[in-house]
């Protein structure tokens, strides 16, 4: 029982971390349609942005709660600007051509960023400072759940619910679900359709960024190639609850990082990703729209 | 042409850059000697260097606007030369048979190393054909395509290796094999649309590749299989040069075959209902159209070209390991489709040219190369978002009105 | 109140309107008739922003608005309702009549707004919490209506409002339109296919040919022209 | 003149969660007879057509077709929209869907489909029954885009054409697929009179070719003079059936839907 | 031929394993630098052609064709196992002699089929070997769990690490398993780990996974014996696993601090380079002097004569005095155990 608890707990945390990049993924799905590749990067970006900006402030002597702070807000604001960069150059120029040259030029932002951050920092995999403390008072727990796995949950929590909030009550929010749509007609009825685009992915850049540090903090080591993995499973996750859902998002997420605990305790960690894109596969074969995904309205 | 107003838009935009970058850019640190650098020259190349790129894009969107309003006033739409010259049959076989020329004489002229290059250029062509079928003409975003591509590649591997069998015998089974494997996984998830139908095929070229790595008895694992036989030409025994040259030879005749096939295709019932599918599918279900089925269709012969240039590739390599079927290569089959032009087989020659050779000669560019690939493909899409050369649409001739008006002009 | 002087616009290589001017003064419903193609839709497109104006310049009170993005037109009173009704499809049918008033602020208003729209065209009361996408197609039109009155338009560009509708409900619509010109006295602009209708309730009309304004004139005078008759009455 | 039934429609429901767009419909369609589907926005009509094509499942009822040619008769429920197709229904949509990256030519042969067999070896061999076959297509597709006044367009994109070329091309498209029934979802709408008086003439000489047709239109004009007969639905319910005389008075019906002075109004 | 020696230098010197290739350069260069200043070998110039091969078999084959083509007598690569054995076959086609520093994979030697390779390295099997031996006989572990990245030379090292262990009956495999690299998370795997129960563990492949799986342990409270092999013995496994790192076991190359060519051969890199070098030098170094020394005992760059001075001359490089055996594997490297102690790595018993 207790290893089943734990393999739980693993497995929660793991859903967590790709519900935090999930969501971003299905916002700029929800909104523009398009599987953006470059959001893993975006990630890696902020994981990297803290680091260095954490290092430093701790070189310098700063107390940890303002380095966790500091560190926190600098990766989302400069993931926001990448993404609102990203979008601008590479999918902004073509919201008009045919469906799959933004595809191409995501794949290709995705290799550029990527190896932009490594020309500009390094190769090498570098050891992330511990921002999380380990908290005595669960020292008793310490080895089925860990401080940071808890700082984990909770944020993609109110990460979510602040979402959903945003979504369904806002005007942003009835904007973007608006310009997701139809976007001649949210342009008719006053919205200004690029401002929503880039507030889509500046929103959804920012919560990666945020994912970012508490992932690296988690694991304690990034490197320029930590996006693409992580990127990949996000959106698996995405699809599997519904993509351009964000309830649905992170119920994939969850479902798929348990999956893989349980694959992996109870199988073999060989097969783990093979179980979750069987896992996958076996879902959208009898949910063609994911598991919160509104099935597609087919009036004729 | 520049005017002031550009320069200084020019400027944010560097200005901007110059934000974007100083984290990444100007501060490194070094966790273990705990010391921090700045490096401040970096944020002046960043400066300069977006600011003349900017000012370059500029200037291309003035002029391609320009050209858009000449073009308007003189109401004449303009095609590209290349597809002027495609269309003129009088251009278009003397230039087919150049280049068939140029091709077939392309190992005598250059060195084995450079008919080596081409040959995996011209694999991917065919690969990129391949996928085009599915993609570019039956509108089925593929992203696991490399998945066919592994199962070719170990059936010759796994059939030399076990059964000693060769490599003509297993052609046909391997591109059969892969074709089998599109159905199987065509059949449950063909009726999703588009994206999702996207992430699944993604997952199963993940699982193929997974099974490979993992199951040791059957792939012998990550290590991979070594000493696959290369192809045979009536027991003839070949230097390495030789059987390099023969594989390029090969590949020209696969390809010859490939293109004639591909294009029968597209022009034929079975294509125009793959042309109709990408468009509406509810039109054409309306239309009797068996949406599962000429899907399906679409699908398996894509899987089938991979599974033969998959038996191709580890024939050429003598050497398989899952390492070589990676997303990243179903990514740059795709770009190759998108970049040459959906549809086109044209466009897809020249795109599998561009995309395999590029990162070859910029090999000069050392650790900059990847940098720069990526930077092309996001320039590409973005300044030929159509892809470099659209596909043609063949216009019919009708014999039975001829018919009909010589029959009432006899009346 | 809206003056095109010369506009041209086109899509791509072609181009569509050629030296359009126009003028439609306060309180006016002026309508726009042509054949299939003739450059209608474009020419309301071209007001809304949607579709960039090459050459040419419109003026809304005097003030040109070729270069606004499509929000700031709105934003200064012009609504349209476009052809194709473009509900927002997954959306329910309050929630696709809230973004109608997106840009208003007064709470109060907006409720009222509601109430008369419902009072309407009750159906959507009824059917509110419909996602709009699975609305017939009469129904949508009428949703359409609904959500462009919700922004309190000063000029209301209609795009063959009554296509696809039952002749009950074409009557009524033409009805609400002459309510709407009168009451909340809207400017309306309105395109037709059903010429005959749209002369009937407009005080002014334009007849449009491949993208060039051919006859302008009171709506009665276009009424018994014989031209007119001949090719948009089918008399 | 009695003509052979061809299609019978019993008990027809359609539920989508609460809303009963459908509701017990009984209908018939002979050969060579023009019935025309009438009623106020959102009574069904286009849902009918839909379960009658397959592209819903009716929750309950039948919906049995009779060959005319063969007198094969076969119950369409449950079938794909395809096969449907092939037993010789075919259909416009409302909101047109035509190819519109396709040519006018093409998007005629895609309707022969389904009356055409060659597949992978025939297209890649090119044997002479393929070439024959397909030298049919063209010919057949040509024939008719002549008869609905395109064959000037053939190698045009669709999306060039004009909205009411666009509606003639669907109804040809439909006509490939040699259909003995026709179901036209608001040909006329968007149509100026002078198109529409075309389309009414196209209509008969379908008619006149052996093919049965049925109509959903809201222009009233066309409908009383085109049809031989009238079913008139309300809240997915029949409301009224009969000759367009009878319509025309038939109190229910002017209540529901025409309205008072339906005969000036589209004069 | 001609009046120079053409020596190939082939290897990933781009992408994500660059780190492991350019080192190989650095070392080709010097050697061939400092002959060249001596006059060069029996009177002929040495020119170094340098292809990267990303480390993919697919364009291994292209760059080895490109190597023979241009007429290279000897190459001293390729890096990756997978990439050697697909260049493999074109090279002994050509008869072209290759030496690797890195390839590790015990086929290389032992299947037979490349008669032409020869490598500086010990072999994997050998370096399990070492680990095994340790863990059971040195450390008395009983139960240990086998943990790879499933990659080619981590799972290689992993399966006879588990045939070792089974063959000696002394200890039990209680988990063998891969992780997925590059995953956000290995605290599933590490549960299973101390479900197993297990006293040891025995990890194939590199060091960032190394250090994830360590560090989860250390933070569930585990103190597990973890070993593993040359991939980790890397300071930067110490750096970034940081106290996590301490009592780690890894094997390594034999410690070669002591060596006079070793300290030489640093001491020349500090100098041209200006840094330390990375991963691999000294046995990139040792084969380049090893190549070089038999070209000019053997006073001629054809195979057979060069195969046999290989075997038969003995030559002193930083991994040691060494010739090769009939397999190609180098005699006289071997393997070692260090541990981490005090943020170092120290060679143990
Ligand atoms: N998005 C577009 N791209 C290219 N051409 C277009 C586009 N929209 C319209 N056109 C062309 O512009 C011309 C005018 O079209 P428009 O829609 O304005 O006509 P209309 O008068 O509204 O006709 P209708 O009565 O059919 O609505 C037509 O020739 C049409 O083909
Ligand atoms: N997929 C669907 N989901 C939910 N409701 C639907 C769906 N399709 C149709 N309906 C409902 O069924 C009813 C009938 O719609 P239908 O489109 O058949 O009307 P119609 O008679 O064709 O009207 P119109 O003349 O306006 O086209 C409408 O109330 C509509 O909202
Ligand atoms: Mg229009
Ligand atoms: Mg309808």
């Amino acid at each position: 029982m207790d290893y089943f608890i734990e393999l739980f707990c693993s497995g929660l945390t793991r859903g967590s971390i790709y519900a935090l990049i999930a969501l971003g993924y299905t916002m700029v799905y929800g909104i523009i349609g398009l599987i953006n590749f470059a959001h893993g990067e975006i990630y890696m970006i902020g994981a990297f942005t803290s680091f260095i900006v954490a290092t430093v402030l701790s070189i310098y002597g700063f107390p940890l709660a303002a380095i966790v702070v500091v560190a926190g807000v600098a990766a989302a604001i400069w993931s926001s600007a990448y993404g609102y960069t990203v979008e601008k150059i590479a999918y902004k120029p073509l919201r008009h051509a045919p469906r799959l040259a933004p595809l191409i030029s995501a794949i290709g932002m995705s290799i550029l960023l990527q190896n932009y951050v490594l020309l500009a920092q390094t190769s090498d995999f570098l050891p992330f400072p511990e921002l999380i403390p380990e908290f005595a008072f669960m020292e008793p727990i310490a080895h089925i759940i860990g401080s940071s796995d808890i700082v984990i949950l909770l944020t993609t929590t109110v990460v979510m619910l602040a979402l959903t909030f945003l979504i369904k009550f806002t005007r942003i929010g009835k904007a973007m679900r608006a310009t997701a749509q139809d976007r001649t007609m949210a342009l008719l009825v006053g919205i200004n359709v690029d401002r929503v685009i880039s507030a889509t992915f500046i929103i959804g850049s920012a919560l990666a960024a945020i994912g970012g540090l508490l992932i690296a903090s988690h694991i304690g080591q990034i490197n320029f190639a930590i996006g693409f993995i992580a990127g990949i499973k996000a959106f698996t996750a995405a699809v599997l609850g519904g993509i351009g859902s964000i309830p649905g998002a992170v119920l994939g997420s969850l479902i798929l990082g348990l999956t893989e605990s349980f694959a992996t305790g109870y199988i073999s960690s060989d097969y783990e990703d093979v179980f979750a894109f069987s896992l996958l596969v076996l879902i959208l074969i009898f949910k063609p729209s994911g598991l919160l995904g509104k099935a597609e309205t087919k009036k004729v | 042409m520049i005017t002031v107003k550009e320069v200084k838009k020019s400027l944010l935009v560097s200005l901007w850059f110059v934000f974007l970058t100083f984290p990444l850019m100007v501060i490194k640190v070094n966790p273990y000697e705990r010391t921090v650098s700045w490096r401040w020259s970096n944020m002046l190349y960043v400066a300069i260097g977006t600011f003349v790129i900017s000012l370059l894009a500029k200037a291309w969107f003035v002029r391609k606007e320009r050209r858009m309003a000449r073009q308007q006033d003189s109401c004449r739409s303009r095609t590209p030369i290349i597809q002027k010259i495609l269309q003129r049959p009088g251009y278009r076989y003397p230039l087919a048979a150049f280049l068939l020329g140029a091709a077939l004489a392309f190992p005598q002229l250059f060195s084995t190393y450079q008919a080596n290059i081409m040959t995996t250029a011209l694999m991917y062509i065919v690969l990129g054909l391949g996928l085009n079928i599915v993609v570019g003409v039956a509108g089925l975003l593929d992203l696991g395509y490399v998945a066919f591509y592994a199962v070719g590649a170990y059936s010759y591997a796994l059939l030399n290796l076990h059964f000693g069998m060769g490599f003509w015998t297993v052609l046909p089974i391997g591109g059969l094999l892969a074709a089998l494997f599109g159905v199987l996984l065509g059949f449950p998830v063909l009726r999703l649309r588009g994206d999702y139908l996207a992430i699944v095929t993604l997952g199963f070229g993940e699982i193929i590749r997974l099974i490979l790595e993992n199951w040791n008895a059957f792939s012998k694992g990550p290590s991979g299989i070594s000493n696959i036989s290369r192809p045979g030409f009536f027991g003839m025994e070949m230097s390495l040069d030789q059987a390099m040259i023969y594989m390029y030879y090969l590949m020209i005749g696969l390809l010859l075959v490939t293109i004639f096939v591909v294009n029968r295709l597209q022009d034929s019932r079975l294509g125009r209902a793959w042309l109709a599918l990408r468009e509406d599918e509810i039109a054409c279900q309306a239309m009797g159209i068996d949406k599962t089925r000429t899907k399906l269709i679409a699908f398996s012969l894509g899987a089938f070209w991979a599974g033969l240039i998959g038996v191709i590739f580890a024939a050429k390599t003598t050497f398989v390991n899952p390492a070589s079927f990676t997303f990243m290569e179903s990514a740059i089959i795709l770009s190759i489709v998108v970049l040459g032009g959906m549809g086109s087989i044209v466009g897809v020659i020249l795109g599998a040219l561009i995309l395999v050779l590029l990162p070859e000669y910029l090999r000069a560019l050392s650790e900059y190369r990847m940098l720069a690939f990526g930077a092309i493909l996001v320039a590409m899409m973005i300044f030929k978002p159509e892809g470099l050369i659209a596909g043609v649409r063949r216009v019919y001739c009708y014999q039975g009105r001829k018919r009909n008006t010589a029959l009432k002009n006899d009346e | 109140m809206l003056e095109l002087k010369n506009v041209e616009t086109g899509y791509g290589h072609i181009q569509v309107l050629h030296d359009v001017n126009l003028t439609i003064h306060a309180g006016e419903i002026v309508t726009l008739i042509g054949a299939n193609g003739a450059g209608k839709s474009t020419t309301l497109m071209t007001i809304s922003g949607i579709v960039p104006c090459r050459r040419g310049q419109i003026l809304l009170r005097g003030q040109e608005i070729q270069a606004l993005s499509p929000d700031k037109i709105v934003a200064l009173g012009v609504c349209q309702v476009p052809e194709g009704r473009h509900i927002f499809a997954d959306l329910t049918v309050r929630e696709n009549l809230d973004l109608g008033a997106f840009l208003r602020t007064d709470k109060v208003g907006i409720k009222q707004d509601l109430e008369y729209v419902y009072s309407l065209f009750p159906i959507l009361a009824e059917r509110r919490h419909q996602s709009g996408g699975t609305l017939s197609g009469g129904q949508q039109q009428m949703l359409a209506m609904s959500r462009a009155l919700m922004a309190r338009p000063q000029l209301l560009l209609l795009d063959e409002p009554s296509m696809g509708l039952a002749p009950l409900i074409i009557t009524q619509i033409f009805e609400i339109i002459k309510a709407i010109n009168k009451e909340h006295n809207t400017t309306i602009f309105l395109v037709e296919q059903n010429a005959h209708q749209a002369l009937h309730i407009a005080d002014r009309g334009y007849v449009i040919e491949n993208g060039r304004i051919i006859l302008a004139d009171n709506a009665d005078k276009l009424l018994s022209n014989p031209d007119v008759q001949k090719a948009y009455l089918g008399i | 003149m009695m003509n052979k039934l061809i299609l019978e429609v019993s008990g027809l429901t359609m539920d989508f969660g609460g809303i009963r767009a459908l509701d017990r419909l009984d209908l018939d369609v002979r050969s060579k007879e023009i019935v025309a589907l009438i009623g106020p926005n959102g009574a069904g009509k286009t849902t009918f057509f839909n379960c009658l094509t397959g592209i819903y499942l009716p929750s309950n009822g039948d919906i049995r077709l009779v060959s005319p040619q063969t007198g094969k008769e076969s119950r369409l429920n449950g079938l794909k929209p395809n096969k449907i197709t092939e037993k010789g229904v075919a259909r416009t949509f409302q909101n047109i869907r035509l190819f519109s990256q396709m040519t006018v030519l093409e998007n005629v042969m895609i309707g022969r489909h389904c009356r055409t067999s060659s597949l992978i070896l025939g297209a890649i061999f090119r044997g002479r029954k393929t070439r024959k076959e397909e030298q049919e297509t063209i010919d057949k597709s040509y024939e008719i885009l002549e008869k609905v006044g395109l064959a000037e367009q053939a190698n045009e994109f669709a999306s060039n054409l004009s909205y009411g070329a666009q509606r003639r091309l669907e109804i040809g498209r439909a006509l490939a697929t040699e259909p003995f029934l026709l179901l036209l979802d608001e040909p006329a709408a968007g149509m100026n009179p002078q198109e529409t008086a075309d389309l009414v003439s196209l209509i008969l000489q379908i008619r006149d070719e052996d093919h049965a047709i049925l109509l959903i239109e809201h222009d009233m004009k066309l409908v009383m003079t085109l049809s031989d007969r009238i079913f008139v639905m309300d809240y997915g319910e029949k409301i009224a059936q009969g000759t367009p005389a009878e319509i025309r008075v038939n109190r229910a019906v002017i209540k529901a839907y025409l309205g008072e002075d339906v005969e000036s109004d589209n004069a | 031929a001609g009046n120079t020696i053409k020596i190939g230098v082939a290897g990933a010197h781009s992408g994500d394993l660059a780190s492991y290739g350019l080192p190989t350069v650095n070392a080709a260069k010097l050697v061939v630098d400092e002959l060249n200043a001596k006059g060069g070998v029996n009177g002929k110039k040495v020119e170094l052609l340098i292809e990267d091969d990303v480390c993919k078999p697919e364009v291994a084959t292209n760059s080895a064709t490109k190597l023979v083509s241009q007429g290279v007598d000897a190459v001293i690569g390729h890096i990756c196992s997978g990439a050697t054995k697909s260049a493999l076959p074109i090279y002994k086609a050509a008869g072209v002699i290759l030496i690797s520093p890195s390839a590790t994979n015990p086929e290389l030697t032992q299947s037979g089929d490349y008669p032409n390779f020869f490598r500086t390295i010990a072999s994997d099997d050998m370096q399990a070997r070492a680990e095994v031996d340790y863990a059971l006989n040195v450390l008395g572990v009983k139960k240990i769990a086998v943990i790879h990245d499933k990659g080619d030379y981590g799972k290689g090292l992993a399966e006879f690490a588990k045939g070792f262990i089974e063959k000696s009956g002394k200890g039990d495999v209680v988990l063998f398993e891969g992780v997925t690299p590059g995953a956000v998370d290995y605290s599933a795997i590490v549960q299973k780990i101390r479900q197993a129960k297990a006293d040891a563990v025995i990890f194939g492949g590199y060091h960032p996974e190394a250090s994830k799986i360590v560090s989860m342990m250390r933070k569930k409270r585990m103190d597990t014996v973890f070993l593993s092999d040359d991939g980790v013995k890397d300071d930067t496994f110490i750096k970034v696993a940081g106290k996590d790192a301490e009592g780690v076991y890894a094997t390594g190359p034999k410690d070669n601090s002591k060596n006079p060519v070793a300290q030489a051969a640093i001491a020349a890199h500090r100098k041209a380079y200006n840094s330390d070098p990375g991963a691999f030098f000294e046995s990139a170094y040792s084969a380049a002097l090893a190549i070089m020394n038999a070209i000019e005992k053997a006073d001629s760059t054809e195979i057979a004569a060069v195969t046999k001075a290989l075997q038969t001359e003995t030559v002193e490089t930083p991994v040691g005095n060494i010739h090769f055996d009939e397999r190609g594997d180098a005699v006289g490297v071997g393997f070692a155990m260090y541990q981490v102690k005090n943020g170092q790595y120290v060679k143990v018993k």
